[in-house]
C-alpha cells in the first residue's frame, strides 16, 4: 500500500448494499495531490458504484469519505463538487437540449456564475462574469478537442464527442479530483490515443488528481503509475500496473487471452 | 450601427416605445370591453411567462399558480379595500390593514409578495417533488387556499367574495407589469442561472454533480413565478371588481400550462404569444357561435386547435427558444447544422 | 369499534371503490403509454350514457347492457388513441396531458351541446339496491358490487400485466417504443389494446356511478377523472394497485374527515384531505407504492 | 332610431359547472322575447335580446359585462348565482343601465351594487323564513340536522336564515355537516344522521338543484323517512325523478309560487315552453329567466321610453307586476321584492303546493284548491 | 461473396437537417461475418437504424432475401423487419429498464413460439452468470457492462437469420468481450449472419469476413477484412497503430 502524508482523498472502507446484493463492499483509497489512478475490474464489480460513492451521487452504507480534511460522508452530490470533485458518467448524462458550449458553461455556473439580483438588473459584474464563462468554455472545449462542435446541440452529437464533452463540463468545475468512467468507451483506436494525451495534458498541466475506470487495458497500464483492482465489490489488488497484471488473481478474474492481438 | 440597433437591448427599448404606443392608443381610443379583452390578454401574459419560466425551464410541473394569484389577489383587494367599508365588512382585520387603503401599485406589489412568500413557504418541502407527484401537490396547494379563504368569512367575506373592489386596473399597470415580467424572466433564462435551471431540467443528476444547487434554483424559480403570478392576481381583482373564493380555480391551473406548452416551454416569448393567440381565437369565435347558437363551440374550436397545434408542432411555437434573439449561439459561430428536436422541459417521468 | 366509525368505514369502502375503479383504468393506461388521460373520466361518462339512454333505454337486460357498455367505452378510447394519441408518440409528455385536456374540454361541450346539461335521473333494476346488514353496517348490493368489481379488475389487470407475454410486452413499449419495435412488438397494437382495456373499465365505472347515484350529465367525468389522477398519483405512478390504494385512501379521507371531525371542520374538508396527501407525498415522494426512480448513475 | 331593436343583454353561464341552472333560464328569457316580438314588440320596436355565454369563469363574465354595455343595451338579465351577479352587476351600474337578476336571491345584492341593480326573485331570508315557519308550524318539527353546501353563498346564506329563523321559532338546530358543490357521495352525512341519538326529525338541506335529488335518494336509500326540507334549490323535477316514486315522499321546500300553481299565467308558461322546447321547464330559474325579461317589458311599457335611465325609474316603481313566478312590487328599502312563497311536497314523487308564505304575513293557512 | 441476404443499395438518410448517409451501398452474404467501421460520427449506428427501420432513407433501397424472395425493407415498419428475422442490438444498450432481466429476455423472444425459450435462457446464464445472478433485479439496476451483457443476450434470443450488432464490445471487461467475440464465432457456425459494427476494428477485423469503412457518412473503403488489416491507412486511422513499438513499420510496397 502507499502511503501518503497529506492525502488529497481518504475513502475509508467504503461499503455500499442494494437490497441483498453488495456492491462494495470495505473498499478503501487513498488519493495524495497529483495522482493518477486507474480502477478496474470485471464488469459489475462495483466501479461505478465505487464512483457514486465518492462523488456523492449515493450515501454509503458504511465508511467514510474526506477530501483535504474535510469529511464529506453523507452530503449531498452538490457539496462534493463545490469541495472540488467533478465527474463523468458512464452511461452519459449531458443536457442534451442544450448546446455542447452551453453545456460546459453550466459547469462554470457554480463558481463564476452571476447572483440573481444582479443578474437580473443587468449589472456589469453579471456581465462580465458571463462573457468570462462564454470564453472559458470556448477554450476548454478547444482544449478537448470538439471546438468544431460549439453550437451542436449536446443530445445529437456522436457517442464519442459526448463522452469528451462531459469531461470538458466536468473540468469547468475548476475540480481538484476528477473521476472518469470509462471515458474510452465508443471510441476507436486513434480517438482512444487522442483521449490519452488530452487526459495526460489535463493531469500534467493542470496539476488535476485523477481516478478512471476503464476497460481498455492498453490504456489504462499506459496511463497509470498505480492500479487497483476490484472483483465482486472488493479491492484485490492495488500497486503498479506491472504488480496487478502479475496477480494470477487479476488475470483470472478480469484479462482475457488478447483478442484481436493477431490483428495488430 | 446597423448591429447596434439589432442588439438585445435596443431592441427591448424600441419593444417597450411600441408597447407605450400602443397601450397609450388603446387606452384613448377603444371601449371598455375592447381595453377588458386586451387587460386580460396582458394578464395572461403575466401568468404564462412566469409559468413557462418556472415551469418550462426548470423542468418543475407544478400547477399552483392559481394558489398565488389569489393569495396576490385577496392581500391587494384588502389593501384597496374602501377603509370605510372595512369595519363592516372584514371585521377581523387587525387595526393597521382596517385603516389602509392603498393604491393600485403598493397593493400590487404586496399582493406579489405575500404570493412569493406562501411560494417560498410552501416551496421548500414540495418541491423535493417531481413531475406528477408535484403536479398533485400544487394542486392541493390551490384547493387548500380555497378553502381557507372561503372559510375565513371575517376578513375575505367568504364564498361571497369581495365585491365593489375600485376598478384600478387599466392597460398602463397590466402591461407594465408584464413588460416587468417577460424582463426579468428574460434576463435570467439568458443568463448564468438560466442555463442552471435548464441543467436541471435536462438532468438533475448530473446537474447536481456539478455543482449547480438544485434546491435553491427551483425555489427561487418557483418563488418567482408565484410573484408574478401574485401580481396577476392583484391586477385581475382590479380589473373585474370582484374577487371569490372560485374566481381562480383548477381548470385556469390548466390554461395556463395549455398556453405555456403552446409557446414552447420555456420560451418567454412564446408564451406571450400564445396568451395572445387565445384570446385573439376566443373573440374570433365567439360571434360564431352566437350566430349560430352553439354554445361551447368556442371551447370546442379551442380544443379542437390545440390539439392541432400539439400535432403538427409538438414542441409548441417556439421550441424552448425565443423568437427574436436564438439563445444557444455563440457570437461568431455559424449556425448548428442539426436541427432542434425537442423535448418541451416537462420531466419526463421514469417510474 | 362503534357501529357509527364502522358504517363510517364501510362507506369510505364503497366511495374509495367508485374513486379506485376510474383510477385503476387510468393508471392502467399511465403505465403503459405514459400519459396522463385526462379524457378518461369522460370515456366513463360516455360509457354511462350509452349504457342509460342507450342500451337501457332500448330495453336491453342488464347481462347484455354491461358488455355492450364495455365495448363502447373500449371503442371510444381506441379511437381517441387512433386519432389523437398515437400521432404525437413521440412528442414529450406534457403534450400527451395538454391534448387530453383538450379532448376532455372537447367530449364535453359536445356533450353539453347535444344533451344539455341537465342531469338526468337514471336507475338500475331494483335489485341492485337492496340493503344488506353486516354487523350492524349497511350496504347495498351495488355497493358490494363495485368493490368486488374493482378488487377483481386490480387482481386481472396485475396477473395480466406482469404474467402474461402481452402484458411485459405492454411494460417493454411503455419503457422504450423504439427497442420494443426491435423486439418484433406490434408497438401500435400493443397501445391500441391499453387503451380500449383502460377505457372498458372507464365504461363500466361510468356505469357503476351513474347506477349508484341516479343521476348523469355530460360533466359528470371531470370530478371522477381528477380524483383518478390523484389517486393514481398518490399511490404512486404507473403501479395499479397503488391506484387502488390511493383510490379507497382518498374515498376514505373524504368519509372520514365529515364522518368524525366536530362539524364545524366539515367545510374544511378538502383542505384536510388534500393537505393529507401532500404530507403523504412528502413523506413518501413516489407514492404509496410506487418505487424510487432509482437511476443508475 | 326609432326602428332599431331595443336591445337587451342577457349573460348566463351556458357551459360550465353553472350551466344546468342558467341554461334553462336563458331558453325562458328566449322564449318571453319571442312572445313580446309576435305580439308587435315594445313601443313599436322590436326587441333583440343579445346573450353571452360566461362559462362559468368570472372572467368572461367581466368582459361580457362590459361588452354588453358597450353595444347599447338598454338593461341586462342575468344569473342565477350571485357570484357572477357581482361580477356582471357593478359594470352596469357603473354604464348607468339597469341589471335584472332572475334567479340570484341574496337579500343585500341591491345593496352592494347600487340603484341600478333588480332583482326577480324573493330574497333568501324570505324563503328560510317560510320553510322555517313551515317546518315548526305545520310540520311540527323541534331538532333539525342543517346540511349546508358550503362552496356557494346562496347555500350558505339559506341556511343562516333557515337557522336563525327555525331557532327564533323555538326549534332546535341539533347538527350541521357540510359538503360541496359538486359532491356524488353524501353518506358520510347520512351516517352522522343516523347516529344522532335521539334521532333528528327533519333535516335541512341548503342544495342546488344538481344535489337536490342525490341526497334525497340517499337518504331514503338508507331507510331514513324523516321530512327533508329545503329552499328553492329543491324545485326541480330531479327531486322526484332520481329517488323515483316509491322514494320520492316528505320532500317539503319553499320555492317561488309557480310549480304546482293553478295561475293562468304560470300554466300558460309551462305549455308555452313546452311548446317551444319540447320539454317542461328544467327547475325554478326558468320562470325566473322569463320573468326578468316581463320585468323588464312592463317597465319599458309603463315608462314609454327606452332609455337606461327611463326604464331603471320604472323599475324601481314597479308595483304588483303579475310574474310567473309570484307578484312583483319593489316596496322595500333593500329592493328585495316581497313575493309570495309557495311551500311545496313532494310525495310518491308529486308536487303538490301546501301552502303560500307572505312576507308580512308568514302562513296563511291552508291553500284553497 | 455468397448470395447476398441483404443488400443496401446507395441509401441517402438525414437526421434533422443534416445528410448523415451519402449514397452508402453495402451488401452482406448468407452466413457471412461483415464489419462496419469508422470514427465517431462517421454514420455507423444510423445505417442499423435504417435497416431496421428507425429512420428512413430518402432515397435508395434496402432489400432482405427470405430465401423465396427479396423483400424491400424501408417500407416495412420496424417490428415487420424484426418478424423477417432481423435482429437488431442498438447502440447505448437500450435495454427495458423497468423489466426484471428474465422479461428483457423474454422480450427478446416475442416473435418465437417454441417451447426451448426457457433452455435458451438457461444457456444465457450459463454463458454470463452474473445476468442468472440478477435474473430478477430490474434491468436499469444493473452495472453499465451487464446491461451490455443483457442486450446482446435479448437479441440472440430471437434466433435471427440477422443479427446487427452495434459495438458489442463497449463497456466490457476484456475477458466478456473475448466471449462475446466467440460466441460471435459459434452462432455463424450454426448459420447466423452477422453484421457488426465495431470501434474496436482489431478485434472486428480479426473476426469478419469481410468490411467496410464508412466515413463522414459514404463508404470510404471495403473489402476482405484480412486485406483491410494490411492496408496502412485502415491501420492507421482504425488500429491506431503508425509505427508503434511492437508493430513492423506497413510499407505499401
Ligand atoms: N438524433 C440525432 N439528430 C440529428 N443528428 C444526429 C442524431 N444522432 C446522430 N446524429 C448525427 O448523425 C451523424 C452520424 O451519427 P451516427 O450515430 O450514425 O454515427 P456513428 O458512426 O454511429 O458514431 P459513434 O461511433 O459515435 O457511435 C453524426 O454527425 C451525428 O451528429
Ligand atoms: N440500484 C441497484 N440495485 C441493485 N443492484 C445494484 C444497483 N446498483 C448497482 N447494483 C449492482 O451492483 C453491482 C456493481 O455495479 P457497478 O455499476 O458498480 O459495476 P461496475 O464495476 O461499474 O461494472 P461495469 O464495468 O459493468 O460498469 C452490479 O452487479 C449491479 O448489478
Ligand atoms: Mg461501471
Ligand atoms: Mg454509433
Amino acid at each position: 500500500m502507499v502511503e501518503t502524508p497529506n492525502p488529497l482523498l481518504q475513502g475509508d472502507k467504503l461499503t455500499r448494499r442494494f437490497g441483498g446484493v453488495v456492491a462494495l463492499s470495505d473498499y478503501s483509497l487513498t488519493l495524495g495531490e497529483g495522482d493518477l489512478l486507474g480502477l478496474i475490474g470485471p464488469n459489475g464489480a462495483g466501479k461505478t458504484t465505487a464512483f457514486n460513492l465518492l462523488s456523492g451521487v449515493l450515501p454509503p452504507s458504511a465508511g467514510s469519505i474526506t477530501l483535504a480534511g474535510r469529511n464529506l460522508t453523507g452530503e449531498r452530490p452538490e457539496v462534493f463538487a463545490r469541495s472540488g470533485i467533478a465527474r463523468t458518467f458512464q452511461n452519459i448524462r449531458l443536457f442534451r437540449d442544450l448546446s455542447a458550449w452551453e453545456n460546459v458553461a453550466a459547469g462554470y455556473h457554480m463558481r463564476h456564475g452571476a447572483n440573481w439580483l444582479s443578474t437580473i438588473l443587468g449589472l456589469p459584474a453579471a456581465r462580465t462574469s458571463e462573457r468570462r464563462m462564454r470564453d472559458k468554455a470556448c477554450s476548454l472545449m478547444e482544449t478537448v478537442g470538439l471546438a468544431d462542435f460549439i453550437d451542436q446541440r449536446a443530445g445529437d452529437m456522436p457517442y464519442g464527442h459526448q463522452r469528451k464533452l462531459e469531461i470538458a463540463r466536468a473540468l469547468a468545475t475548476e475540480p481538484r479530483l476528477l473521476l472518469l468512467d470509462e471515458p474510452a468507451a465508443g471510441m476507436n483506436a486513434t480517438e482512444t490515443e487522442e483521449l490519452k494525451r488530452t487526459i495526460k495534458s489535463i493531469h500534467e498541466e493542470l496539476g488535476l488528481t485523477l481516478v478512471l475506470v476503464e476497460h481498455d487495458m492498453r490504456f489504462v497500464m499506459s496511463l497509470c503509475r498505480r492500479v487497483q483492482v476490484v472483483n465482486r465489490g472488493e479491492l484485490i489488488a492495488d500497486g503498479t500496473p506491472e504488480e496487478v497484471q502479475a496477480t494470477p488473481a487479476v488475470a483470472e478474474a478480469y484479462l482475457g487471452k488478447g483478442r484481436g492481438k493477431k490483428v495488430a | 450601427m446597423m448591429d447596434k440597433l439589432k442588439s438585445p437591448a435596443w431592441m427591448a427599448l424600441g419593444g417597450l416605445l411600441v408597447l407605450a404606443l400602443l397601450v397609450g392608443g388603446a387606452e384613448a381610443w377603444l371601449t371598455g370591453f375592447e381595453r377588458t379583452v386586451i387587460g386580460f390578454a396582458g394578464i395572461n401574459i403575466i401568468l404564462a411567462v412566469s409559468l413557462s419560466f418556472s415551469n418550462g425551464l426548470t423542468g418543475l410541473f407544478s400547477l399552483g399558480h392559481p394558489a398565488f394569484m389569489m393569495l396576490g389577489g385577496y392581500t391587494a383587494a384588502i389593501l384597496t379595500f374602501p377603509a370605510v367599508r372595512k369595519p363592516t365588512m372584514l371585521p377581523g382585520l387587525p387595526e393597521f390593514i382596517a385603516n389602509a387603503e392603498l393604491s393600485l401599485l403598493p397593493a400590487t406589489l404586496a399582493g406579489g409578495v405575500v404570493a412569493a412568500l406562501a411560494a417560498l413557504v410552501a416551496g421548500f418541502p414540495v418541491l423535493r417533488l417531481r413531475g406528477h407527484y408535484l403536479a398533485v401537490a400544487t394542486l392541493g396547494l390551490i384547493v387548500v387556499v380555497q378553502v381557507l379563504i372561503n372559510n375565513m368569512d371575517s376578513i375575505t367575506r367568504g364564498a361571497i367574495g369581495l365585491a365593489g373592489l375600485p376598478r384600478l386596473s387599466n392597460l398602463w399597470w397590466i402591461y407594465g407589469w408584464a413588460a416587468v415580467t417577460l424582463f426579468v424572466t428574460w434576463q435570467l433564462k439568458h443568463s448564468s442561472i438560466g442555463r442552471a435551471l435548464m441543467s436541471v431540467r435536462e438532468n438533475e443528476l448530473a446537474a447536481a454533480s456539478i455543482g449547480v444547487p438544485r434546491a435553491r434554483l427551483k425555489l427561487l424559480a418557483f418563488t418567482l413565478g408565484a410573484f408574478f403570478a401574485g401580481i396577476a392576481g392583484a391586477l385581475w381583482a382590479h380589473l373585474v371588481t370582484n374577487l371569490t373564493p372560485t374566481s381562480f380555480g383548477i381548470v385556469m391551473a390548466f390554461m395556463i400550462v395549455v398556453m405555456v406548452v403552446l409557446g414552447g416551454s420555456g420560451s418567454l416569448i412564446g408564451a406571450a404569444l400564445a396568451a395572445i393567440a387565445l384570446s385573439v381565437i376566443n373573440e374570433i369565435a365567439r360571434p360564431i357561435e352566437r350566430a349560430i347558437d352553439a354554445y361551447g363551440l368556442v371551447q370546442i374550436i379551442t380544443a379542437a386547435i390545440l390539439i392541432a397545434v400539439l400535432l403538427f408542432r409538438p414542441q409548441g411555437l417556439f421550441g424552448s427558444g425565443e423568437p427574436v434573439a436564438r439563445r444557444a449561439r455563440m457570437p461568431g459561430q455559424p449556425p448548428s447544422k442539426t436541427s432542434q428536436e425537442h423535448r418541451g422541459g416537462f420531466p419526463n417521468e421514469t417510474s | 369499534m362503534s357501529a357509527y366509525v364502522l358504517q363510517q368505514l364501510v362507506n369510505g369502502l364503497v366511495l374509495g371503490s367508485m374513486y379506485a375503479l376510474v383510477a385503476v383504468g387510468f393508471s392502467m393506461i399511465y403505465s403503459i403509454v405514459r400519459l396522463i388521460n385526462f379524457a378518461h373520466g369522460d370515456v366513463a361518462m360516455i360509457g354511462a350514457f350509452s349504457a342509460f339512454l342507450v342500451f337501457a333505454t332500448a330495453g336491453l337486460p342488464i347481462w347484455v347492457v354491461v358488455p355492450a357498455t364495455l365495448a363502447v367505452g373500449a371503442a371510444v378510447a381506441a379511437v381517441i388513441e387512433f386519432l389523437v394519441f398515437r400521432p404525437q408518440r413521440q412528442a414529450p409528455q406534457v403534450n400527451g396531458f395538454i391534448t387530453s385536456l383538450g379532448v376532455s374540454i372537447l367530449i364535453q361541450n359536445v356533450g353539453v351541446l347535444l344533451l344539455s346539461a341537465q342531469p338526468r335521473s337514471v336507475r338500475l333494476p331494483d335489485m341492485f339496491r337492496v340493503n344488506h346488514d353486516i354487523f350492524g353496517a349497511r350496504i347495498s348490493t351495488l355497493d358490494v358490487m363495485i368493490v368486488a368489481v374493482t378488487l377483481i379488475a386490480l387482481l386481472v389487470l396485475t396477473l395480466f400485466v406482469r404474467r402474461t407475454r402481452l402484458g411485459i410486452a405492454m411494460r417493454a413499449t411503455a419503457e422504450n417504443v423504439s427497442a420494443a419495435q426491435l423486439m418484433g412488438i406490434p408497438v401500435n397494437r400493443v397501445i391500441t389494446t391499453a387503451f380500449a382495456v383502460g377505457g372498458a373499465l372507464a365504461g363500466l365505472a361510468g356505469l357503476m356511478w351513474g347506477g349508484r347515484y341516479g343521476q348523469i350529465d355530460p360533466l359528470m367525468g371531470f370530478i371522477p377523472g381528477l380524483k383518478a389522477f390523484v389517486a393514481a398519483v398518490i399511490g404512486g405512478v404507473g403501479s395499479l394497485s397503488g391506484a387502488v390504494l390511493g383510490g379507497y385512501l382518498l374515498g376514505m379521507a373524504e368519509i372520514l374527515v365529515v364522518g368524525l371531525l366536530p362539524s364545524e371542520y366539515g367545510s374544511y374538508r378538502d383542505a384536510f384531505v388534500f393537505g393529507l396527501l401532500i404530507l403523504i407525498l412528502l413523506v413518501m415522494p413516489n407514492g404509496l407504492l410506487g418505487k424510487a426512480t432509482e437511476e443508475r448513475a | 332610431q326609432d326602428d332599431e331593436p331595443i336591445r337587451i343583454a342577457a349573460l348566463y353561464n351556458l357551459t360550465g359547472g353553472m350551466s344546468s341552472i342558467d341554461a334553462p333560464a336563458l331558453a325562458a328569457a328566449e322564449l318571453r322575447v319571442k312572445q313580446i316580438n309576435e305580439d308587435g314588440g315594445l313601443l313599436g320596436r322590436e326587441v333583440e335580446l343579445i346573450s353571452y355565454d360566461t362559462r362559468t369563469d368570472q372572467g368572461e363574465t367581466a368582459t361580457a359585462a362590459q361588452e354588453a354595455v358597450s353595444e347599447d343595451v338598454v338593461a341586462g338579465i342575468g344569473y342565477g348565482d350571485t357570484t357572477f351577479v357581482m361580477a356582471a352587476a357593478p359594470t352596469f351600474q357603473e354604464n348607468g343601465i339597469p341589471f335584472v337578476t332572475s334567479g340570484a336571491t341574496h337579500p343585500e345584492l341591491p345593496t352592494w351594487v347600487g340603484d341600478y341593480m333588480f332583482m326577480t326573485a324573493f330574497g333568501d331570508d324570505d324563503q328560510s323564513y317560510a320553510i322555517a315557519d313551515y317546518a315548526t308550524e305545520e310540520l311540527g318539527l323541534d331538532r333539525v340536522m342543517v346540511w349546508t353546501d358550503e362552496s356557494m353563498d346562496f347555500t350558505k346564506a339559506l341556511s343562516k336564515f333557515f337557522k336563525e329563523r327555525f331557532k327564533e321559532n323555538g326549534g332546535e338546530i341539533v347538527e350541521e355537516v357540510s359538503f360541496m358543490m359538486g359532491d356524488t357521495d353524501f353518506s358520510s352525512q347520512i351516517s352522522r344522521m343516523e347516529s344522532l341519538d335521539p334521532m333528528v326529525d327533519g333535516v335541512f338541506i341548503a342544495a342546488i338543484p344538481s344535489e337536490a335529488g342525490l341526497t334525497v335518494r340517499q337518504i331514503r336509500e338508507a331507510g331514513i323517512d324523516i321530512p327533508i326540507v329545503s329552499g328553492d334549490g329543491f324545485d326541480t323535477p330531479l327531486v322526484a325523478e332520481t329517488p323515483g316514486p316509491e322514494l320520492a315522499n316528505d320532500v317539503y321546500f319553499s320555492s317561488h309560487t309557480y310549480r304546482g300553481d293553478d295561475r293562468p299565467e304560470v300554466q300558460q308558461f309551462i305549455e308555452d315552453y313546452k311548446e317551444e322546447y319540447d320539454r317542461p321547464p328544467e327547475n325554478s330559474f326558468t320562470p325566473l329567466g322569463y320573468d326578468a325579461i316581463g320585468l323588464i317589458a312592463n317597465a319599458i311599457r309603463n315608462a314609454e321610453s327606452a332609455d337606461p335611465a327611463d326604464i331603471r325609474d320604472a323599475l324601481e316603481q314597479t308595483r304588483g307586476y303579475e310574474a310567473v313566478t309570484g307578484p312583483i312590487s319593489y316596496t322595500r328599502e333593500n329592493m328585495v321584492p316581497p313575493k309570495p312563497i309557495s311551500i311545496i311536497e313532494v310525495q310518491g314523487g308529486e308536487f303538490n303546493v301546501l301552502e303560500i308564505w307572505r312576507p308580512e304575513e308568514g302562513l296563511e293557512g291552508e291553500l284553497q284548491q | 461473396m455468397p448470395d447476398a441476404l441483404l443488400e443496401v443499395d446507395s441509401i441517402n438518410v438525414w437526421r434533422g437537417a443534416s445528410q448523415v448517409l451519402h449514397d452508402v451501398s453495402l451488401s452482406v452474404g448468407e452466413g457471412e461475418i461483415v464489419a462496419l467501421l469508422g470514427g465517431n460520427g462517421a454514420g455507423k449506428t444510423s445505417t442499423l437504424a435504417t435497416i431496421s427501420g428507425l429512420l428512413h432513407p430518402k432515397s435508395g433501397d434496402i432489400r432482405f432475401s427470405t430465401g423465396q424472395e427479396s423483400i424491400s425493407l424501408p417500407s416495412l415498419r420496424p417490428d415487420r423487419i424484426v418478424r423477417l428475422g432481423i435482429a437488431h442490438s442498438p447502440e447505448g444498450r437500450q435495454i427495458f429498464g423497468g423489466l426484471s432481466v428474465v422479461e428483457n429476455l423474454r422480450m427478446g423472444a416475442f416473435l418465437r413460439h417454441d417451447k426451448e425459450i426457457d433452455a435458451d435462457i438457461e444457456r444465457f446464464y450459463e454463458l454470463f452468470p452474473i445476468l442468472g445472478e440478477r435474473a430478477e433485479l430490474k434491468a436499469g439496476q444493473l452495472s453499465g457492462g451487464e446491461q451490455m451483457m443483457l442486450g446482446l443476450a435479448r437479441a440472440l434470443m430471437s434466433r435471427p437469420r440477422l443479427l446487427m450488432l452495434d459495438e458489442p464490445s463497449l463497456g466490457l471487461a476484456p475477458q466478456v468481450i473475448d466471449q462475446i467475440f466467440d460466441r460471435i464465432e459459434e452462432i455463424r457456425a450454426q448459420g447466423t449472419t452477422v453484421f457488426l459494427v465495431e470501434q474496436n476494428a482489431a478485434m472486428a477485423l480479426e473476426v469478419a469476413d469481410r468490411a467496410y469503412v464508412i466515413e463522414n457518412g459514404r463508404i470510404a473503403i471495403s473489402g476482405e477484412a484480412r486485406q483491410l488489416a494490411e492496408d496502412p491507412s485502415v491501420r492507421k486511422a482504425y488500429l491506431g497503430i503508425e509505427m508503434s513499438e511492437d508493430a513492423p513499420v506497413e510499407t505499401t510496397s
